[in-house]
């Protein structure tokens, strides 16, 4: 592999990824609107018929679009995310009780994951506090005289993101708004398999660019690409 | 619509727009106005709507549409989006909206029993933007007001909406009052009353306006 | 100024910088242990002789480095830093009581912070749990059967920081390790000043590559690059 | 001691080196072994001290002193930098220390009334990295053991360390026992266990070592 050296034993191939998933487990991954959401990590979910998911990411895609095409048949059990606007499937699921889903305000479920990937326990903020739905289950706050919700960090067994190049130790850059939640989603993980357009030798990535450091990225899988059509197209 | 809340735009703010009618807004803007239009997903300084064929799906709005940037945009992750939210450093929201109430209370997030899409950025957007202004038609579909004195839709987030614009008449919200500031001049003040499901103040010189 | 064209009017000189400091006001800087603190900011705070700061910040510096040279000449009322250990003059003011020292575990501080910068009031950590002096003053808070320290979120009312490079915009990015707390810094402030090492037109900084978004920075102004003496030289 | 704390490191570990005689250790590591030293102002890939005259002032460790950085590093800022830590991704921690209990607790932050320099980022350290090594001299300078039965001085840490390396032996801390696996050649159980204020278990191959 020449200068391309798995010197980090990170780079391997969509059938490794594989192994990290099974029924039942907790999936996040990166992703808006299914921008930015790797496509062959989902294709293999679906091919390999996982049941009962719980998934956690900024909303559930279109019905044929990222994260979307695993709703639409009925493999997860519960999401977590901001909004299902985009994917009818999902909302028809909900109402036939076949798929529970739990409502974060957008900005509050970023940061949730985010604190999730830092080690932090929760944080306090005040959106949504006037709104049952999201003040169910959750505890309040009051610091200096004013009313927060306790909004728990959020992890997962696996993360799945998507970028734009690689080097063998992981570090991670993206394509410019395909970028969105995937550096919450890497650190959050407690393995994150990053599936990569392009991989680039170490040292190739200037330091500086580097928006998700290897630490925190466990696998790098090359893509196929993206296989779905978007809504525009 | 989309004309008269374009007047609400000064150089140098930070503006974010829903989808459906506030994203046509830009196109009402006169050009290097320096104008940040800024996208939950993590995009400040969104330019105009590329040319078919020139999409890039990596470049894409809140909504998933293809969009283009300016000279001085930036990409973040969604999180730092939200900080700019929740920080006060968005000038202006303009969104769309189910119903108002007369205190400035919005609902535009679910009707129970329909539609439960989620909140998505609703709620950060609508009570930590500076300025909230609502675009939408003046009645609902059936002809009832969208205007009412207590929202019967479950609110995205109550006393914040600062400016109402629909097809009808322009209303400020000021100390939880409705103050009808503009009607259009093919209506009248009585017209906007009927069509209104609260009472309002009219200002001493309420304009009439062709948009 | 062609195309430097000051087109949100960002762009200012150090003496209108200085008309947003007063007696009594809180300032937040970035920097550790003075690398990436902005030299010409320091040295016009020092000239203007304030009085009674609150400052906060990752350290005190070097008695002659950094935001050293401002708590080393007794300027500062209270600093909130996570320690004072190279600033000897710092240590002396502390145990002679005309300096209050607030200390908070470094990642602890960090967060505090950055939370500060993304408007949320607090966030949950389980650093120091066990440590007299971290809990003091601090509430509590059991999630999911586990105790944490509610660490509220620190905010000033101006902010300066040290950037590589700027555009009118404001957008920054940094040099090196000299990035470390000032995109934290740059989003707590009520109002953002930064110094940067050059200033280029809108546009020529690479979207992918700005770090702090210019919609955090209020004002742009030119360094006269690093006026004191490392430790190590 | 830093060569026989580099035995503990082995390929692709995240290594947080404190400063003082931990910062020695990579001195002490073959080369290309892939390890990534961590600091926490926001270096992952540190790599050796740069020659005099090739300092860069805005490329420092922690402590503030000028390093270069390896192929694949990065820079972040410092919340990132104590997420790693902080998440569990810093996979061994190699600290100086004033007192370890032999319960495995941490007190290397202040003296009472003498100094009180702060606890910077020890805490975050001590407390989350995976692995825990503690490199200090076995007494301090008046020759009183540094390993007790209970820490005199503030914890910085309770139950946090499990490998404690002295200029006379190599300790350890397993269920909250203390345990000595090694000792110098010209040592000998008899004059560590005079040396250190807490009992200890013996390890049965306990190894004789030089370094």
């Amino acid at each position: 592999m020449g200068k391309l050296a798995n010197s980090f034993h990170k780079i391997a191939a969509l059938n490794q990824a594989m192994e990290y998933f099974q029924d039942g487990m907790t999936i996040m991954f990166g992703g808006f609107g299914g921008v930015g959401s790797p496509p062959a990590l989902i294709g293999a979910i679906l091919e390999k018929d996982l049941k009962e998911l719980t998934l956690i990411g900024n909303d559930t895609g279109f019905p044929e679009i990222g994260i979307g095409k695993i709703v639409s048949r009925g493999m997860a059990r519960k999401v977590i995310v901001s909004h299902i606007g985009s994917n009818p499937v999902a909302g028809k699921l909900m109402n036939e009780g076949l798929l529970e889903v739990e409502f974060s305000p957008q900005g509050t479920l970023a940061e949730r994951i985010r604190a999730g990937g830092m080690g932090i326990g929760a944080i306090l903020v005040d959106i949504g506090l006037d709104n049952e739905m999201v003040i169910q289950g959750k505890q309040q706050f009051i610091l200096n005289g004013r009313d927060y919700l306790v909004e728990p960090a959020l992890t997962a067994e696996v993360s799945i993101v998507y970028a734009r190049k690689a080097d063998p130790y992981g570090n991670l850059i993206y394509d410019k708004s395909a970028r969105n939640t995937n550096p919450l989603v890497a650190m959050a993980g407690n393995y994150t398999i990053a599936e990569v357009e392009e991989i680039v030798p170490l040292g190739a990535l200037n330091p500086e660019e580097i928006v998700t450091p290897g630490v925190f990225v466990d696998m790098v899988i090359p893509t196929c690409g993206v296989n779905w059509k978007w809504a525009w197209e | 619509m989309a004309r008269r809340a374009a007047l609400e735009i000064s150089p140098g703010m930070v503006v974010n727009l829903g989808i459906g009618i506030p994203s046509l807004v830009p196109n009402f803007l006169p050009p290097d106005m320096h104008v940040m239009f800024h996208a939950e997903n993590g995009i400040t300084g969104m330019g105009a709507t590329p040319h078919a064929g020139e999409e890039d799906e990596a470049l894409c709005n809140a909504g998933g549409f293809p969009v283009t940037v300016v000279p001085g945009a930036s990409y973040c992750d969604s999180a730092t989006a939200f900080g700019m939210i929740r920080r006060g450093r968005v000038d202006l929201s303009i969104l769309g909206s189910l119903q108002v109430s007369g205190k400035g209370d919005l609902a535009n997030w679910i009707i129970p029993g329909k539609k439960v899409p989620g909140m998505g950025g609703a709620m950060e957007l609508a009570s930590k933007a500076k300025k909230l202004i609502v675009l939408m038609s003046h009645t609902d579909k059936a002809g009832n007001p969208k205007i009412v004195d207590e929202c019967t839709l479950p609110l995205t987030s109550g006393r914040c909406v600062d400016l109402v614009i629909t097809d009808l008449a322009v209303f400020k919200v000021s100390n939880q009052k409705l103050i009808l500031i503009e009607h259009r001049n093919t209506s009248s003040v009585e017209e906007v009353a009927a069509k209104t499901g609260c009472t309002f103040e009219v200002q001493d010189n309420v304009k009439k306006v062709a948009y």
